[in-house]
């Protein structure tokens, strides 16, 4: 099959700020991700879980955006303008889709 | 005073506490025992429900009160001004700086609509009738306090991320919405409406608490764990004393505007008790620097254990001393 | 025609009804009110298993009905039946598409359950009576109109895909099971097994049919807001016309078995009701090319508002008027 | 003999007992009917909480019993030494490596909480009374049989993996803090703690067991069509035999001490069923290699049924017999 | 450690569909597989998210295989054999693991 | 942006090991890592869902970490300490982070 380059943007993010990442990627052209829920984590904020949440302040959420390479940092710069201030963690690797068409 | 003690000692082995407690020492003792998610979200979509509805199908039968409206407007200046006499007396007793100061003096000024429903569930118990529309005042003070608090991080010169979506999400958070639209419909379906759902409303309430309080022993003690040492000496000062400060105010409140001696012990509740849910997610929006370990250890680890165990005897003894109820 | 418009205002203003409201708007005023996925399939696990165990134990009650056969033939026909009427109806005020159109009309041969389950508790609320076997014609009712849409496809030359698995999750689909597995249970252990868990399946039950409505509310809420402009004038006219039109051939069935008025009621409601969970899931797997937005929405948006809502009151005044019950 | 024919078969049309086999039928004929994982939980906890709680009020109200400390003392015992039994059996019986036997040996020293539930659901709706302790019993038989497999196991040369941090998981595990420490609160409350949430833990209590059962089917139901073929005809006649053994040795120490006829039928009982929930975390922890496809199949495959269809039955009858109960 | 180099293949599919995935990536083989749960996500065919389900038939799983390099081939077929009227997305990377012989 | 190299590490292990992962990342410096719930997979243990669950006996959960490559090795070991005798997959790929500092 014919194989097409593009980039996984794999973003961990506080669940509070979720509704504002999904729009500020689709402002920017990104509509294509997908969210996963996280059970649980550690990072330089200590440890967490989901069962020790009592709200949905905790707790956090991972997108998966796959993206052609030139989106890369157009989709980065609208993530960070989210980001910025939030702890959360950003990682871009490379990945092949075969319908290309719709990235 | 011995009454006092004796209130409380009433109230330390109710099975509503003890299953708090249980859930406090589980966690503390880091035992697996956990409620999931979904079922402490589905138990407190219950209580909210049945709580307000309750509230509104008693209005429907005693009628609109006058002090209806005085209520919510004490309300509302109740949430707003507590965050400031919160961040006076922090300051006063803990070193910590503005940010954090301003963020935990927001929770103050909301409330925690358990620790109304257990202290609802006391009155209940102890025959003591109070106003159906304090479920509403427990709504209108939900948010108040958090432009207090933005305001507080403003005038020091930091800045507040607040945008038009975080007001809408502040109002129209789910408790808020799932309070105020029960309360609504036990207004309009009135004593009918609740003789039809009354055995799944009222009959099994004081059980569903004590699951829901085990589930929030739970999350406080995980909660106290992992936070060890986040918290001094005068910020625990705070947690403690803050709630009695907060129940003056709601007890002026309450006798200025008239209020039967339920109502007083609710409105003390309210001023008294600090919010872990709206405002902790309103702050990880809007100033995610502060931290979110002070302000819900706080919140959720010293007050809301003081007011369920202490705090709730000590305010019904004093509302009824002073209402003669 | 007053007096079907004072049942319509009584109808409203329950609990039930205004609970399904409450959740519509807070979806559509865009409230972050949700209640939990686990949570709203545990009450509607509730929901089935109550109504079908306490219409076995109506049949125990009562002996079996020599209708019950021709019942659940009626039902059958029905199901088969009703997406050709739905069809040329939609061909009619509608410019869908073949696919889309038959996609839709098998929706409306199949059965909402919750409909059931609402009118049921309308009937049990006014005392009228009915037949306990109609959960099983519900249950009959669920699949047959899916062969009917897939029928309608294939002749214009479209392929389904349909397979020996995909027969297999339609007839075992969970609902199907648990309400069928309930009512032989309710039908084996009869007044007896009813006695014993009479304090589980009926007290609570319209308090949880409340919360259950409330989701409802939600889902249909957020349904509508994001599928706006997905249907036209046309289509939104097929969805109160068309439960209209199909209750009266449920009412047709009715009279000709000889149905109780609260049956006759019961199999309007089936004959008018749409299905959005069990049809739904087989169209995605045999019509993947369908728009889920178009049927989700027309069933879940408008037609099950209109049921719950206006529907059902219809149906009883005329059934009543109809069987002088 | 035909008396315990009769309860069987009375036993047998229970709702409790058809809601099993509606999940375990469902199951096997891969319907997609299921539970959330969230509700199962939640229905486990709150008959954990319910039983645990109402065997505190017992105690309460009829006072400390002298056969208490002796009832404990027996229950580990029981629990420490079945394993041998249960090993030495499936050495006879099965080919089963040493490390399998000893895992599936120790689930048979160990109890299952919702059996027991089960069982206490029989007597009481048979009007015999037992005493509240034995829900302590209960849980302190949950841990020793873990250790008697861990000591056959090395016995054997061969290496298990436990650590401190497993003892903890182990006998703080969620499912014996809940029992425990609801069974300490009703102690503590005593009856009226009860009578404030009877209407929760009282009265929905045989309902709420028959959707746990339903679910507990399914789970069965899957287990078995995935792991066909794992268990051979003497595992299959171990899982059979050995309730029926262990019951002996529980109705022996019941006897020894003199509890009430519904205390020998529980003590029966816990001797009787075998863990599926306590003990396979710890093996799949301590014992990696060991198949859990063996021991989980044994379990909940085919001694949870058995003790609940005909087990339960056989235990009242002979119970009552030697006791004149 | 001696590290082995395998694809990663990242299915995101309709909740529907799951079990004939499943199904068909047994048959053809590709007997090793992890499949996750998808909370929400946005694409072609619009924004959607967990909570707006009242049914199994909204909703995505997503499926991770690992499989050696001359399997990914074989692995796609099976995928598109599915997958190709349904909405859904498809990517292959490249990742290393330590016991080969599994794969 | 500046984008720096990290390895990203995913790990699959029974449910009932996750405190005892977690516990060895962090004691071999590990401190950085997210914890997803896994629905169900397939592997030559066979197939196997959560609903089939009874307990938390069954059941993965998947471990992401995003780790300096230098630092592979050590927390490989440390997983394997861990997973030796245990079920479960552990793949290594490679990706980059915006802000290093944390890695
Ligand atoms: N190195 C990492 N690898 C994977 N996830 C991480 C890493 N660092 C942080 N996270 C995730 O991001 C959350 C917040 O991280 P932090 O801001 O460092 O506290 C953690 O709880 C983890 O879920
Ligand atoms: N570029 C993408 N990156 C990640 N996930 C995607 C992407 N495009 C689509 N998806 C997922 O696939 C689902 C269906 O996509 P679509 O068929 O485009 O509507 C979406 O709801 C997302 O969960
Ligand atoms: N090749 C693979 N790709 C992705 N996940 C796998 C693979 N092999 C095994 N798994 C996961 O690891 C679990 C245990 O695998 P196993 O030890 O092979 O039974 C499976 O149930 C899957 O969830
Ligand atoms: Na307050
Ligand atoms: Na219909
Ligand atoms: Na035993």
């Amino acid at each position: 099959m014919q194989m097409h380059e593009v980039k996984r943007v794999e973003i961990m993010i506080e669940a509070p700020m979720e509704r504002r990442l999904s729009n500020a990627l689709t402002e920017n052209g990104v509509t294509g991700f997908t969210i996963l829920p996280v059970l649980g984590g550690s990072g330089r904020s200590g440890r967490w879980s989901r069962e020790g949440q009592v709200s949905r302040a905790g707790g956090m959420v991972s997108f998966i955006c796959l993206v052609r390479p030139d989106r890369v940092e157009k989709l980065l710069d609208a993530v960070f303008s989210v980001l910025e201030r939030h702890i959360g963690v950003v990682s871009v690797s490379d990945c092949e889709v075969v319908r290309a068409e719709r990235f | 005073m011995t009454e006092i003690l004796g209130l409380a000692a009433d109230n330390l082995i109710s099975p509503i506490i003890l299953s708090f407690a249980l859930g406090l020492l589980a966690a503390l003792a880091r035992s697996d025992l956990s409620i999931p998610e979904a079922v402490a979200k589905g138990l407190s979509i219950y209580l909210l429900f049945a709580i307000g509805f309750k509230g509104g199908a008693g209005v429907a039968a005693h009628g609109i009160d006058a002090r209806l409206v005085g209520s919510l407007v004490a309300g509302l200046v109740l949430s707003a001004l507590l965050p400031f006499v919160a961040f006076a007396l922090l300051k006063t007793l803990t070193r910590l700086d503005t940010l954090n100061a301003a963020a935990v003096a927001g929770h103050y000024g909301s409330i925690s609509i358990v620790t109304f429903v257990a202290a609802s569930s006391v009155l209940t118990g102890r025959g003591i009738g109070s106003e159906g529309y304090m479920v509403a005042v427990a709504a209108v003070m939900e948010a108040p306090a958090i432009l207090s608090a933005l305001w507080l991080v403003a005038r020091s010169g930091k800045s507040a991320d607040i945008d038009a979506g975080l007001w809408r999400e502040i109002l129209l958070n789910g408790s808020i919405v799932l309070l105020i639209g029960a309360f609504l419909i036990g207004w309009i379906t009135g004593e009918e409406g609740l003789a039809e759902i009354e055995s799944f409303i009222v009959a099994p309430f004081k059980g569903v608490l004590c699951l829901f309080l085990l589930d929030m022993g739970l999350v406080a003690g995980r909660g106290l764990r992992q936070s060890r040492g986040v918290l001094g000496g005068g910020a625990i000062a705070f947690g403690v004393l803050m709630p009695l400060v907060g129940s003056m105010f709601g007890l002026g409140a309450g006798l200025l505007l008239g209020l039967s001696p339920g109502g007083v012990v609710l409105m003390m509740v309210l001023a008294a008790s600090a919010s872990y849910i709206a405002v902790p997610a309103a702050m990880r929006v809007a100033l995610p620097e502060a931290n979110p370990a002070i302000y819900l250890t706080l919140s959720l680890g010293v007050t809301f254990p003081f007011n369920l165990t202490i705090g709730i005897p000590i305010y019904v003894a004093i509302a009824l001393a002073l209402t003669g109820g």
